[in-house]
């Protein structure tokens, strides 16, 4: 029983079902982030909670309470909304204390959450202006302003940040993580932004075709990617899919492939999970990510299982911090993540460190993770 | 060149701009040209009038026109101008314009951020009613109007002029609230504001320019009308048109067309200074919303 | 968009979803007796036998039979063919120009717009008989010209039975084209500028720009004149009752001055009803499909 | 405040707004709004005020009494009829039809209505042998205005035959005036043609044609010829004719610019306005060919079903006081026409006045009084429009006069 139950919550437009039985506990204090792509039903599970759209079937309950049909009002949440939804006729002030006016906390109350909230959130200075007078950082926090000052149970993000600049929003990213830290409230946030799912939450529920894929902790999700969708939407550069075979070669599951000059690459993968043994002689999808593949100097020395792997350098983009090397795998484009000062050269060939431990591997068919 | 300066980023040649200020102010000499003519008719004794040239300047400049126009000329057996019936108008005009407006927003509101099935069928049914012809409606409202005992009031011809006016205004609100952030509705919902406090506090303070819209529409409509104002006041309830008209066009007798045209001035004034005040606000409040359809 | 009931929800939730349709029902209500009631009521009378008062005796379709005996009827639906295709037209045209000079960063501009703008607010009981002088070669233009010396000049249309629906024409654009102006004004002001910017540096000329960027963007401005213009145009009634009273003979009447004249001046109103109902066909014709268009994308 | 108050307010308010109505006081429903013949309608009103009778003013102008006619319909379909109305011809009898009129009888038999008003004014007045209005005047409408100065100039006589008529207007073309005012509008082109019909047929064909709607005599050669006198009277208009009002006209009289017009007696009004005198700076006579007969409206105010008794007496004294000479002396002079009241001294009317007193009774007498189609007292409206539409349209140059007569015939079938 958490603090935020959604249980086998189902949504329809019609005859459309467009959400299909979520199931997730909120605990008190979680950052819960929903990602994923636009369309997948993350705005619409987040307006279900905030009691701006109705549930179809199953409950959602806060702190126990069922909270279908309860009026947004009533359900003592908050939300941050994309576009802020400042009232453009209200001064900042008043944007503030607004909610708490038609709850009818009287005025001196009124005045001293507001002020409370703009000082933490060190607006005092723009309490007097109105939404068209601030800046899109000043916006936000006037926003976040608002719903702080309720006190609520449960914060609501819808895609908080999208509307910013991109220094600006990393900086806001931290704001809101150190607010989750000092506040400890519980969060539900919608982003389609995956890093921001990862630095920000606790937990992550990604989202597609009005399922949720998966939910887990950020590493989690990270690591081992419940399907292909999650595994490719999570991180950035996307994660390398190859079609390969595994193949049994001295007792030992590899993942045979094609290299750059059409000869065979086989990757031994002696720590593959248990239930690889059925796909033996079959093909499958390999999932690597890019920082698993590196030089050799660059390889985690905690690793288990480095396997080397030659083959011809396509491209190289320097990122400062990384090189990212392209080079053809399996007939794809194969990403690796090197240091910047690793010697590779377009054209030429490399010896590749690949560190398959991180590797993982998917159903061609059902896309699912072989675990 | 001062064009590449401004906003807009269109560029044109010196030449062309004084081709196009010379076209701009041809135009307004067109525009300009009937007032103009009512104006230095309405100067002009009417002997001047009959025997000379209508575009000239009078030679001898009189106001008895106007003063006559205002408080003298005859309408029907009573000499008392135009004067009572410029308050007729007034007392009509003003609470049919403020009751639909504030219904074709309150429409609007609806049909906009409180979707529900049907809605747009409803709009549909709404907008459609702009284009009837209003001979049509005559005898039926009539009856209608004796039914609910408020034939010849100005209490009836309120109802009259707010039931048509519910389609213009609601077209306008709804298309001027579509594009208001619905976010806005939803953050006041969570806020705890109900149907009515989102109305009055977010929806109204930010529908300036279309209540502008709205306003000069209904009251230019409403001020002009005289189908309504003959057919359901009674004498001495009559609008400002009925009256003018009655200068205006009487059937037999001499025609004091300097008193008809300074009469015509003045039952035109309210609405010209409506467009002069508020006219600005006209196509900005257009801009948000009217010409999206 | 807003909420949709669910089962069991409280008296808050379910009163704000009432209340909308509450709010939305008298105005509802009003259209269908005040509008759809009197639609029917005259539909109704064009299949009777009404003269100077509704009566109800049964005719069938004896008056839509008179109605396109009658000659002047064939003249009225002539000229408002006539008359509302030059009117949108010109109208158009000239709003357009108008709206295109202006967004040319005039100077007095705010001068200029209420110039053009101001007819709208004018009826024309009150300027009728000054474009009737106008118009008129004994005392108008005509003889102005005269006056100041060009001898040979002739403007005589209004009283000429060709000629005097195209001065019908005049003083209805004279009329509406500021309003169509303050529309396409708005549409111009909302295109973003940025496109503009993109275009010219594509090296389109400004000809260019408008024919290809500028005025496609402009559809909805022109859809919206389009409607505005076509039901003013069939509704035109006291611009030809102040201009020619329908004349010379017959030659401007319009549908819109039949109808009031066999319903109200000739005592034959199941006739006039007829020709209303033939008007509102002719309304709907025309915006029902737009109203369907417009609706179905916004859903 | 409480619901009860409420309620208690509105009923005052009602009540404010019925009794206005319901006390001694008519409510009067007319077109007379210019200057003059609305100062004449305030003699009636005086004289109900010295009686003790209120007067609500409801004029609407336009259109020659019809946006009146269509505001009285939207009165009487809302219940609130107004107690009297200015009306002319068959609309009475239309109203009468109706059942909206009020019976008259009590007071006609009393006051002796039916010995001085001419019989061919009662057609009107009356339905089914009961009184409904109250006739004010009689127009004729077959006179001709000629400035008589320009008649000297010319050397032209008072023309008696038709002939003389067409040779009187071409000496005035040819001397470089314009002949014949004439304002280019439907009523005022059939006002012309009353007289060509009466002037061509004489009163049997007229009474066929105009009156009985006999399509033989509609669509007759009689009928063609008084299309072709129209096509002559045509000929000596000015070109700038069209949509004139028929004061215009009247002005070029006036102005000497224009030697004829053929026009009804309320022309007069114009002349005596700008300072000139009957007999003396300009003249009437009846138009050539129609001498001995007269073509007529005559203003009547109809009265409206009431049925509160003080509503009743307010409507009662109201007919007497229309009727009495003295107003009926009053407005006449004012209003250039002639008392409907045959009873009733001329010595107070001006030359034109006089000849017109002296020849409505004569023609009373001798059968020579006829309605005019042109003012709606020949025909009920629709045929009268159906008929202009046709005239109209022939003056204008759209049919010859042989088509004009077969067109006639065709527009007075679909219009019964």
């Amino acid at each position: 029983m958490g603090f935020l139950d959604i249980d086998n919550v189902t949504k329809s437009y019609g005859a459309v079902e467009v959400l299909h039985k979520v199931d997730i506990d909120v605990q008190e204090g979680e950052f819960l982030v929903l990602v994923g792509p636009s369309g997948c039903g993350k705005s619409t599970l987040l307006n279900m909670i905030a009691g701006l759209e109705g549930i179809t079937s199953g409950e959602i309950r806060i702190k126990d309470r069922v909270m279908n049909g309860v009026h947004p009002s009533r359900r003592n949440i908050a939300m941050v909304f994309q576009s802020y939804a400042l009232y453009p006729n209200m001064t900042v002030g008043k944007n503030i204390t607004f909610g708490l006016e038609m709850h009818g906390t009287p005025k001196p109350e009124r005045e001293k959450a507001m002020k409370d909230v703009a000082q933490l959130l060190q607006i005092e200075h723009l309490l007097d202006r109105k939404p068209g007078q601030l800046s899109g950082g000043q916006r936000q926090r006037v926003a976040m302003g608002r719903a702080l000052v309720r006190n609520p149970d449960v914060f609501l993000f819808d895609e908080p940040l999208s509307n910013l600049d991109a220094k600006l929003r990393v900086d806001m990213r931290t704001e809101i993580k150190k607010l989750h830290h000092r506040l400890g409230t519980t969060i539900v946030y919608v982003t389609h932004d995956q890093i921001e799912a990862m630095t920000l939450s606790t937990r992550i529920a990604v989202m597609f075709n009005g399922y949720v894929q998966q939910l887990g902790t950020p590493k989690e999700i990270y690591d081992t990617p419940a399907n292909l969708f999650v595994a490719t939407f999570m991180g950035s550069p996307a994660m390398n899919v190859l079609k390969v075979k595994l193949e049994e070669r001295n007792g030992v599951p590899h993942a045979v492939m094609a290299g750059a000059d059409g000869a065979e690459r086989a990757l031994a993968m002696p720590n593959a999970p248990a239930a690889a043994k059925a796909y033996l002689g079959r093909e499958v999808m390999l999932g690597i990510r890019p920082e698993a593949i590196t030089d050799p100097e660059g390889a985690d020395r905690n690793a288990r299982n480095i396997q080397p792997l030659a083959n011809t350098v396509g491209v190289t983009e320097p990122a400062g911090a990384d090189t990212f090397v392209t080079m053809t795998l399996a007939g794809k484009d194969c990403v690796a993540r090197m240091r910047a000062d690793a010697d590779v050269r377009p054209g030429q060939p490399f010896d590749f460190a690949v560190n398959m431990d991180k590797a993982v591997l998917f159903d061609i068919e059902t896309e699912t993770r072989i675990a | 060149m001062a064009a590449a300066s401004t906003e807009t980023a269109i560029r044109s040649s010196n030449v062309t701009r004084v081709f196009i200020y010379l076209v701009l102010l041809l135009f307004a000499l067109f525009y300009l040209l009937p007032f103009g003519i009512m104006l230095v008719n309405s100067l002009k004794p009417l002997s001047e009038i009959t025997g000379g040239n209508m575009i000239a300047l009078p030679r001898d400049w009189t106001i008895a026109p106007w003063l006559s126009a205002w408080s003298t000329a005859q309408i029907g057996v009573e000499p008392t101008g135009l004067r009572p019936y410029f308050i007729n108008s007034i007392v009509m005009a003003v609470p049919a314009v403020v009751l639909s407006t504030v219904v074709g927003a309150l429409n609007g509101y609806v049909l906009t951020k409180w979707h529900f099935r049907g809605a747009t069928i409803i709009f549909g049914l709404l907008l459609f009613s702009c284009f009837i012809p209003f001979q049509i409606v005559l005898i039926p409202m009539a009856r209608i109007l004796g039914l609910l005992d408020i034939a010849g009031t100005t209490t009836g011809l309120i109802l009259v002029h707010f039931v048509y006016g519910i389609g213009f205004t609601t077209l306008y609100f709804r298309n001027y609230y579509a594009a208001f952030p619905t976010e806005l509705v939803r953050a006041a919902q969570i806020d705890g504001a109900g149907f009515f406090q989102i109305f009055w506090r977010i929806m109204l303070p930010s529908s300036g320019p279309i209540i502008a819209v709205s306003f000069i529409w209904q009251f230019t409509n409403i001020w002009n009308d005289f189908l309504f104002g003959a057919s359901f006041a009674s004498g001495g309830g009559a609008p400002m048109t009925v009256a003018l008209n009655n200068l205006v066009n009487s059937s037999t007798g001499v025609r004091e067309y300097n008193v008809h045209f300074a009469g015509a001035i003045m039952a035109a004034a309210p609405t010209l200074l409506v467009y002069i005040v508020a006219g600005r606000y006209f196509v900005r409040g257009l801009m948000a919303g009217s010409v999206k359809g | 968009m807003a909420t949709t009931t669910d089962t069991g929800a409280d008296f808050r939730t379910r009163l704000q979803e009432w209340l909308p349709k509450l709010v939305l029902s008298p105005s509802l209500a009003i259209m269908l007796v005040f509008v759809y009631g009197f639609i029917a009521f005259t539909i109704y009378l064009s299949f009777t036998d009404s003269r100077m008062l509704p009566s109800f005796g049964w005719v069938g379709w004896d008056n839509y039979d008179r109605l396109f005996r009658v000659r002047e009827w064939n003249v009225a639906l002539t000229n408002l063919a006539i008359f509302a295709s030059l009117y949108i037209v010109i109208c158009t045209l000239i709003g357009l120009t108008l709206a295109i000079l202006l967004d040319q960063k005039i100077r007095g501009e705010g001068v200029l717009r209420p110039i053009f703008l101001y007819p709208m607010a004018l009826s024309f009981i009150v300027t009728g008989t000054a474009w009737k002088w106008f118009l008129d070669p004994a005392i108008g233009l005509e003889n102005t010209m005269h006056l100041w010396g060009w001898e040979s000049f002739t403007f005589n249309w209004i009283k000429d039975r060709e000629m005097a629906i195209y001065t019908i024409v005049i003083a209805a654009v004279w009329q509406s084209s500021g309003f169509v102006m303050a529309m396409f004004l708005a549409g111009l002001r909302g295109i973003d500028n940025e496109i503009l910017k993109a275009a010219q540096m594509d090296g389109a000329s400004n000809f260019q720009l408008y024919r290809r960027i500028i005025l496609p963007q402009l559809r909805p401005a022109f859809l919206s004149a389009f409607v505005i213009l076509s039901h003013l145009a069939i509704k035109s009634y006291d611009l030809v009752i102040a201009l020619t009273g329908g004349g010379p003979g017959n030659a401007t009447a319009l549908p819109a001055t039949f109808m009031y004249s066999y319903t109200f001046t000739r005592n034959q109103m199941g006739i006039g009803a007829a020709s209303a109902v033939i008007m509102l066909m002719t309304i709907a014709a025309i915006m029902v499909p737009y109203l369907y268009a417009e609706l179905r994308e916004k859903k | 405040m409480t619901m009860m108050k409420k309620l208690h307010m509105s009923a005052a308010v009602l009540a404010l707004s019925t009794t206005a109505v319901a006390a001694q006081e008519v409510e009067v429903l007319h077109w007379w709004t210019s200057g003059g013949e609305a100062a004449a309608v305030g003699t009636l009103r005086d004289t109900l005020a010295a009686g003790g009778v209120g007067w609500l003013d409801m004029p609407v102008a336009g259109g020659g009494g019809s946006d009146a006619m269509t505001v009285l319909r939207a009165r009487v379909s809302a219940g609130d009829a107004p107690t009297a109305v200015q009306m002319l011809g068959f609309s009475i009898q239309d109203w009468a039809a109706e059942g909206a009129l009020a019976n008259l009888d009590a007071l006609a038999a009393e006051q002796g209505w039916a010995d001085v008003v001419p019989a061919a004014l009662q057609r009107f007045s009356t339905y089914e042998g009961s009184w409904v209005a109250a006739p004010v005047n009689v127009h004729s409408t077959n006179w001709v205005w000629a400035n008589s100065a320009l008649m000297a100039e010319l050397g032209i006589e008072q023309p008696t035959s038709w002939e003389e008529f067409v040779a009187a207007m071409e000496a005035a073309e040819a001397a470089g005036y314009t002949a014949l005012a004439h304002g280019g509008q439907a009523w005022q082109d059939a006002t012309i043609f009353d007289s060509m019909v009466m002037g061509v047929g004489g009163p049997e064909f007229y009474q066929a044609s105009m009156v009985d709607l006999d399509p033989d005599a509609l669509g007759s050669d009689t009928m063609v010829e008084a299309f072709q006198r129209m096509e002559t009277l045509r000929g000596f208009v000015d070109d700038n004719f069209s949509g004139r009002d028929w004061n215009l006209a009247t002005a070029m009289v006036i102005n000497g610019e224009a030697l004829f017009q053929i026009m009804g007696d309320w022309a007069k009004g114009e002349f005596v306005n700008a300072g000139l005198t009957a007999g003396n700076e300009f003249q009437c006579f009846r138009v050539p060919g129609t001498e001995g007969t007269v073509t007529f409206n005559s203003d009547q105010f109809a009265m409206f079903n009431v049925t509160d008794p003080v509503a009743q007496e307010a409507q009662a004294a109201m007919a007497s006081a229309v009727m009495s000479p003295e107003f009926q002396v009053a407005f006449n002079l004012v209003k250039g026409s002639v008392p409907a009241r045959t009873d009733i001294p001329s010595d107070q009317f001006d030359a034109c006045g006089q000849m017109g007193m002296a020849q409505l009774a004569e023609a009373a007498a001798s059968g020579g009084l006829f309605g005019s189609m042109a003012h709606g007292h020949a025909n009920p409206p629709a045929v009268q429009n159906a008929m202009y539409d046709v005239i109209t349209a022939h003056f204008n140059g759209e049919y010859d006069a042989a088509t004009a007569a077969a067109e006639l015939v065709t527009a007075v079938e679909i219009a019964q």
